[in-house]
C-alpha cells in the first residue's frame, strides 16, 4: 500500500480522502475526539429516554415515545457500553494520547504511522457494528453493559438474539482497536523519547497514558478468549457457560471483572494525568512528589489485577474469597488517595488563576473525591451484601466515570483546544458551561445515593410494581435526577456551539497561550506535520514553574540552560 | 518506501522498536491464551469425566503436529541467523521453509478434524470438545497470521531490505509455537 | 442511616446498618477534610498580582510530611474497616447458625416460587406448601434458604433484611436469616434477567407463631414437582 | 538494519540451533512415550514438566531471551505471574463441585471406565 499519504509534498492539499487516509497523529487523535463526540451524543440521548421513563413511568417520552421494558433494557445496555468503551476510551486514551505522547515526547509522529491509523479503522468500524446493532430485529443487546451469561449467551432469554452477537463482536473489535493504539502508544513513549529527556522528564499525562494502555494490554486478553466462548454460546450453541452442559456463568463473570477492574483504572490514570498537567500549569507550581504520583499510580495499576471479585462478592463466588478481596480493595484505595493528596498539596503556595482548564481540573478533584470515598462503601463486604447492585453503586460510579470521561475530557479539550486547532475558546462561553454542568451533575446524583441507600435496585424499568419503593418521596428524588440530567444535556449544546464557532472564528492563539514547561507548547499550534521546525532537545524537567530566581515564572522544557532570562537557576543542571 | 518517521529511528532503551512492539504483541497474547487455557485448565478439574472425551483426541497428530512446529521454527531461528549475517535471499528461502512448515501443521490439522467430525465429536458435542476446537482454532488462527506476515516479510528479505523484520516474525513464530507446546499434552496426553 | 428508609427486619439487619453508619462517619470526615482543604487552598493561594508561586518540589520530607500523614491515617482507619466489615461478612455469610426451618426459593423468568416446609416443618414432605411471589414466614424463627435459578442469574434481594443472594442457574446456594418483626416487605431480582426483570416483584409476610400455623391449615397443598434440575431447564436436553 | 551486537554472550552457530532442535524432539518423544507406561499420575507430571523445558529451550535458545534486555523478561514474566493470579482468583469457584455455601446441581455423566 503506497505511503502517498505521509508523504510531505502530498499532504499539504487538504483533500477530504488525503484527510481520512492520513496517518498523521495529529489527524488521528481528531478522528478519534469527534468520533468520541458523536459517540457521547448517542449516550446521551439513551439516559435521557430512560431516565425520562423511570421519572415517569408508562408515560410516552418526547423524542422516542413510550419505552417498553426490552428497550429500556437495551438502552441501559448501550447507554453504558457506548459510555465507556465509545466515548471514555476513544477521547481519554486514543484522542489525547496520539495527540500529546508525540509532542510532547519531542518527535514528529507514533513510531506505527500505517498500524495507528489502522487502529482507528478498525475502531470505527466497531462502532459502526454497535449502532448497527439498534437496528437488526429484536433490537440493540438487553443484557447489560457486563452481558453476564445465559442471559447473555441464550437467545431464548434475552430475546435480542442478533443484537447480543453484533454487540461482542463490537466490543471485541473495540479491544483490538485499543490493542493496536496501545502497542503504539507504549513502543513511542519508550523509545522515541527527545534527546536529554530522563524518564522523569517525561510530563505525567504521557506516564499515565502509558501505563493505562499496559493495563489494558494485560487485562484484556481473558475477556477476548470469554468473548470468543461466549459468541460460540450464542452462534454455535457450545455450552461454556451453559451448566447444562457442565459450563459455568460464574467464569464470565471473572473473566469480565479480571479485565473490568483494570479497565476502570485504564480510563482513570489518562484523566487524572490531564488533570495534573493543567493544576500545575494554572497554580504556576511544581507538581508536588511528582515520582510520588508515577509510583502510586503503577501500585495502583499493580493492585488493580487483585480486586476484582468486589463486583461478585453476593453473585455466588466462595464467601471466603470474598473477605480476600475486601482486603485488597481497601488496600487500593490507599494509592489513589495518595495521589489525590499530591494534587491538592499543588495548590500550596501556588499563584491559582481560575481559567476554565482549571476550574474542570478542580472539580474533578472535588467530584473525585465523592467517588472515591464512596466505594470503600462497596469494597467492604458487609455493607456490599445491602448495597450491590443498587443505585448506590450506580451513584458511586458515576461519581468516579463522570469526573473521568466528562470532567477530564473537557479539561483537556479546553486545555489543549488552543495547540489542537490553533484558537482560544471563549472564556465566557466555557464557565457557563462548566457551572451548569458541575451542579447539574449533583442534581442528579445525590438524590440517587439516597434512593439507592432506601432500595431502589438498578435495571428496574418501572417501581410502581415494589410498594416500600413506590413512595412519593422516593419517586420526587427520581424526578429530581431527571430534572438534573435534562438541564446537564441541555447546556451541552453551549458548549459545542462554543468549541465549533471558536475552532473557526476563535482569536488566533500563540504558540504557548498558558506559558507552560511542556514541549508541545514549543510547536505552533496547531503543529504541522512533523510537529517541530527541528526536533527540540530536553534540559530539564516538564513542572519548573516559579523557580527561586528566575523572573519568568515557567522555564520551557526545551530553553538550554544558558537561555535569555538573565540569571541562571538553581533547577536541574544538566549539560545539553 | 514510505518516509517513515524519525521516531523509529529513536532508540532510547536499546531495544530496536520492531523488537520491542513484537514483545508487547507477545505480552497480549500472553494473556490472551492464558485466559482461555486457564479456563480449559479450570474446566477439567472440575470434570474428570472429561478424560474418556480426550481418549478420542488422536495423540500421534498430535505429536506429528508439534513436530512440524519444532521444525517450523529451527527454520524461523536459521533465518534469522541468515538474516543476521545480511544474507537476504537465504532468509527468504527459510522463511518459506517455516511457511510450508505452518500448511503441513495446518492440513494435517484438517484432516485430523474432518476425521473427528465425521466420527460425530462436533464443536457442540460436550464442553471437551467444545474447549478443544475453540483452544485449537484460535491458536491455528494465530499459524494463519504469522503465515501471511511471514510471506509478507520474505519478499522484503529476499531484496535485503527490512532485514531485521526476521527476527521479529521470527519471535511471534516461536510464540505460536510455544503455546502448541503446552496445548499439546492439555488436549492430548491428559487423558 | 438506612434505618430511616428502610426498616431493619433482619437479625443482622441492624449490623448492617451500623457497619454502613461506622463507614459513613470515617469516610464523610476524610471528604470533608479533603474538600475543606481543597477549597481553602485555592482561595487562599488565587493570583495576585506581583506574588510568585512557591518552589515546593514535594521531594523533601519536611514537605511530603503533609501527605504522608494523610496517608497513613487513611492506611488505619482501612483496616478498622476491614474488620468491622469482614466480621459483618462473616455473620451473614460464612457462618451458618443451625437451622429451625428450612425453606426452598426456585428463580426463574419473572417469577419466583416459594416452597415452604408445611406444619411438620420438614421440606421434601407430602404438606409442603409452594407460593408464587409470596414468602410466608414466621417472626424470629431462623430459615435456612436453599437459592435455586431455572435459567438466567437472578438475585433474591430483600432490602427489609439487609439481604442479597444470586441466584445462580447450575447451582444451590445457601444462606439464612431470621425475621424479627412481623409486617409484609418487598423481595427484588438484583440481577439483570430480561425484560421482566423489573416485574418479579415479590412480597415477604412475616407472622406471628400463631398466625402461620393459621396460615398453613388454610394454605392449599400443591403436589410436590420434581426436584428443580437446569437440566430439565425449558432448553435442556441432555448433552 | 541494527546489526545486533551480542557481547559476551555466544553467539549459536547453525549446529547448535540444530542440537536444540534434537533435543527438543527427544523431549517430545518422551511426552509421547510416557502415556504408554499407563501411570496416569506420572504422564501427566512428563508431559507437562517436559513442556515447560521446551518452552524454555525455544524461548532461551530460538528467541533469545537470555541475551535480550531483563525488562522484556519482566514483562512476559508479569503476564504470566497475571494468569497465575486470575488462577488462583477463579479456580474455587470454577474448578470445584461444590464450595462453601453452594453446590453443583447437574447430573455429572458418569465416567465410561470407572476410575476418576
Amino acid at each position: 500500500m503506497s505511503g502517498l499519504a505521509t508523504h510531505p509534498a502530498v499532504h499539504h492539499d487538504r483533500g477530504f480522502v488525503t484527510y481520512l487516509w492520513s496517518t498523521d497523529h495529529k489527524v488521528i487523535a481528531m478522528q478519534y475526539l469527534f468520533t468520541g463526540m458523536l459517540m457521547a451524543l448517542i449516550g446521551g440521548f439513551a439516559v435521557y429516554v430512560f431516565r425520562m421513563q423511570l421519572a415517569f413511568p408508562g408515560q410516552s417520552v418526547p423524542l422516542f415515545g413510550r419505552v417498553s421494558s426490552g428497550q429500556y433494557n437495551s438502552l441501559v445496555t448501550m447507554h453504558g457500553t457506548i459510555m465507556i468503551f465509545w466515548v471514555a476510551m476513544p477521547v481519554l486514551l486514543a484522542a489525547f494520547g496520539n495527540f500529546l505522547i508525540p509532542l510532547m515526547l519531542g518527535c514528529d509522529d507514533m513510531v506505527f504511522p500505517r498500524v495507528n491509523r489502522l487502529s482507528y479503522q478498525v475502531f470505527l468500524l466497531s462502532a459502526v457494528v454497535l449502532v448497527a446493532s439498534f437496528f437488526v430485529s429484536g433490537g440493540a443487546f438487553g443484557g447489560a453493559w457486563t452481558a453476564y451469561p445465559p442471559l447473555s449467551a441464550n437467545a431464548a432469554y434475552n430475546l435480542t438474539r442478533y443484537g447480543a452477537t453484533l454487540w461482542v463482536v463490537a466490543v471485541a473489535l473495540e479491544f483490538v482497536a485499543f490493542l493496536l493504539g496501545g502497542v503504539n502508544f507504549i513502543t513511542t513513549a519508550m523509545n522515541s523519547r527527545a534527546p536529554g529527556m530522563r524518564m522523569f522528564d517525561v510530563p505525567i499525562v504521557v506516564w499515565m497514558i502509558v501505563i493505562a494502555s499496559i493495563l489494558f494490554m494485560a487485562s484484556v486478553g481473558p475477556l477476548l478468549a470469554g468473548a470468543v466462548m461466549l459468541v460460540f454460546d450464542q452462534v454455535l450453541g457450545t455450552g461454556f457457560y451453559d451448566p447444562a452442559t457442565g459450563g459455568d456463568p460464574i467464569l464470565w463473570q471473572h473473566l469480565f471483572w479480571f479485565f473490568g477492574h483494570p479497565e476502570v483504572y485504564v480510563v482513570l490514570l489518562p484523566a487524572m494525568g490531564i488533570v495534573a498537567e493543567v493544576i500545575a500549569v494554572f497554580s504556576r507550581k511544581k507538581l508536588f512528589g511528582f515520582r510520588t504520583i508515577v509510583y502510586t499510580a503503577v501500585a495502583t495499576g499493580v493492585i488493580s489485577f487483585f480486586v476484582w471479585a468486589h463486583h461478585q462478592f453476593v453473585a455466588g463466588i466462595d464467601p471466603r474469597m470474598a473477605s480476600l478481596f475486601t482486603i485488597t480493595t481497601l488496600i487500593i484505595s490507599v494509592p489513589i488517595a495518595e495521589m489525590v493528596f499530591c494534587y491538592i498539596a499543588t495548590l500550596y503556595g501556588g499563584s491559582i488563576t481560575l481559567a476554565t482548564p482549571m476550574l474542570w481540573a478542580l472539580a474533578f478533584v472535588a467530584e473525585f473525591l465523592l467517588g472515591g470515598v464512596t466505594g470503600i462503601f462497596l469494597g467492604a463486604a458487609g455493607a456490599d451484601i445491602y448495597l450491590h447492585d443498587t443505585y448506590f453503586v450506580l451513584a458511586h460510579f458515576h461519581y468516579t466515570f463522570f469526573p473521568i470521561a466528562i470532567i477530564g475530557a473537557f479539561t483537556g479539550i479546553t486545555f489543549w483546544f488552543p495547540k489542537m486547532f490553533g484558537r482560544m475558546m471563549d472564556e465566557r462561553l466555557g464557565k457557563i458551561h462548566f457551572w451548569v454542568t458541575i451542579i447539574a451533575f449533583n442534581v442528579i446524583f445525590i438524590p440517587l445515593f439516597i434512593t439507592g441507600a432506601a432500595g431502589d435496585h438498578r435495571r428496574i424499568f418501572d417501581y410502581s410494581g415494589f410498594p416500600d419503593l413506590a413512595t412519593p418521596g422516593l419517586q420526587r428524588l427520581r424526578i429530581t435526577a431527571t430534572m438534573g440530567l435534562v438541564s446537564l444535556l441541555s447546556v451541552q449544546p453551549v458548549f459545542f456551539y462554543n468549541f465549533i464557532r471558536s475552532m473557526v472564528r476563535g482569536p488566533i492563539a500563540s504558540a504557548n497561550p498558558w506559558r507552560a514547561n511542556t514541549l508541545e507548547w514549543s510547536a505552533p499550534s496547531p503543529p504541522p506535520h512533523g510537529n517541530f521546525a527541528e526536533l527540540p532537545v530536553v534540559y530539564r524537567g516538564p513542572y519548573e514553574y516559579s523557580t527561586e530566581d528566575r523572573e519568568d515564572d515557567f522555564w520551557p522544557q526545551h530553553l538550554p540552560d544558558d537561555s535569555p532570562t538573565p540569571v541562571a537557576s538553581v533547577g536541574d543542571r544538566r549539560s545539553a | 518506501m514510505t518516509s517513515r518517521p524519525i521516531a523509529t529511528t529513536r532508540n532510547v532503551m536499546g531495544v530496536p522498536t520492531g523488537r520491542l512492539a513484537v514483545w508487547w504483541v507477545l505480552a497480549s497474547e500472553t494473556v490472551l491464551f492464558g485466559g482461555l487455557l486457564g479456563s480449559y485448565v479450570m474446566m477439567r478439574l472440575r470434570h474428570g469425566a472429561w478424560a474418556d472425551q480426550a481418549a478420542n483426541t488422536n495423540t500421534w497428530t498430535g505429536a506429528f503436529n508439534t513436530l512440524v512446529l519444532l521444525t517450523s521454527s529451527l527454520s524461523a531461528v536459521l533465518a534469522h541467523q541468515a538474516a543476521e549475517r545480511a544474507d537476504g535471499p537465504k532468509a527468504a528461502l527459510l522463511l518459506r521453509c517455516t511457511i510450508l512448515g505452518g500448511g503441513v501443521f495446518l492440513m494435517v490439522k484438517a484432516f485430523e478434524w474432518t476425521h473427528e467430525i465425521r466420527e460425530g465429536f462436533t464443536i457442540t458435542s460436550g464442553l471437551f470438545w467444545s474447549f478443544y476446537y475453540t483452544a485449537a482454532g484460535l491458536h491455528a488462527a494465530h499459524v494463519v497470521a504469522g503465515m501471511v506476515i511471514m510471506f509478507i516479510v520474505s519478499l522484503t528479505a529476499a531484496r535485503n531490505e527490512e532485514l531485521h523484520r526476521v527476527e521479529n516474525v521470527g519471535i511471534y513464530w516461536h510464540f505460536v509455537d510455544v503455546v502448541w507446546i503446552f496445548l499439546f499434552p492439555l488436549l492430548y496426553i491428559a487423558k | 442511616m438506612i434505618s430511616w428508609y428502610v426498616t431493619q427486619a433482619s437479625s443482622y439487619a441492624a449490623d448492617v446498618d451500623d457497619l454502613f453508619l461506622l463507614i459513613a462517619l470515617i469516610v464523610g470526615a476524610f471528604f470533608l477534610a479533603a474538600e475543606v482543604v481543597l477549597f481553602s487552598l485555592i482561595v487562599k493561594f488565587r493570583a495576585r498580582p506581583g506574588v510568585k508561586a512557591r518552589y515546593l518540589a514535594g521531594e523533601k520530607t519536611s514537605e511530603t510530611r503533609w501527605v504522608s500523614y494523610p496517608h497513613y491515617l487513611v492506611l488505619v482507619f482501612d483496616i478498622i474497616i476491614v474488620a468491622a466489615a469482614l466480621r459483618v461478612w462473616f455473620d451473614v455469610k460464612i457462618d451458618l447458625p443451625p437451622a429451625e426451618e428450612r425453606v426452598r426459593i426456585i428463580a426463574q423468568q419473572w417469577a419466583w416460587t416459594f416452597v415452604h416446609a408445611g406444619p411438620d416443618g420438614q421440606l421434601d414432605t407430602a404438606d409442603d406448601i409452594r407460593t408464587v411471589n409470596v414468602l410466608n414466614l414466621q417472626v424470629s424463627r431462623l430459615y435456612h434458604f436453599e437459592l435455586h435459578s431455572k435459567d438466567t442469574l437472578h438475585s433474591f434481594s430483600v432490602p427489609a433484611f439487609r439481604l442479597k443472594q444470586d441466584a445462580v442457574p447450575g447451582r444451590s446456594i445457601v444462606g439464612w436469616f431470621r425475621p424479627t418483626v412481623t409486617g409484609e416487605f418487598d423481595i427484588q431480582c438484583a440481577e439483570l434477567c430480561g425484560i421482566g426483570h423489573g416485574l418479579m416483584a415479590a412480597r415477604v409476610r412475616i407472622r406471628s407463631a400463631a398466625a402461620q400455623a393459621a396460615w398453613m391449615e388454610t394454605a392449599p397443598r400443591m403436589p410436590q414437582l420434581a426436584a428443580v434440575t437446569p437440566a430439565v431447564t425449558a432448553r435442556g436436553g441432555e448433552r | 538494519m541494527a546489526q545486533r551486537t551480542l557481547a559476551g554472550a555466544s553467539h549459536h552457530d547453525a549446529t547448535s540451533y540444530v542440537a536444540i532442535w534434537g533435543v527438543l524432539c527427544a523431549l517430545l518423544g518422551v511426552s509421547v512415550l510416557g502415556p504408554m507406561a499407563g501411570v496416569r499420575f506420572l504422564t501427566l507430571i512428563t508431559a507437562f514438566g517436559i513442556a515447560i523445558v521446551k518452552a524454555y529451550m525455544v524461548c532461551r535458545y530460538f528467541m533469545h531471551l537470555s541475551i535480550e534486555k531483563k525488562w522484556v523478561v519482566y514483562i512476559l514474566g508479569f503476564m504470566l505471574a497475571l494468569m497465575v493470579v486470575f488462577f488462583g482468583g477463579v479456580a474455587p469457584d470454577v474448578s470445584r463441585h461444590e464450595g462453601l455455601r453452594w453446590q453443583k446441581t447437574y447430573v455429572e455423566p458418569a465416567r465410561t471406565d470407572g476410575e476418576r
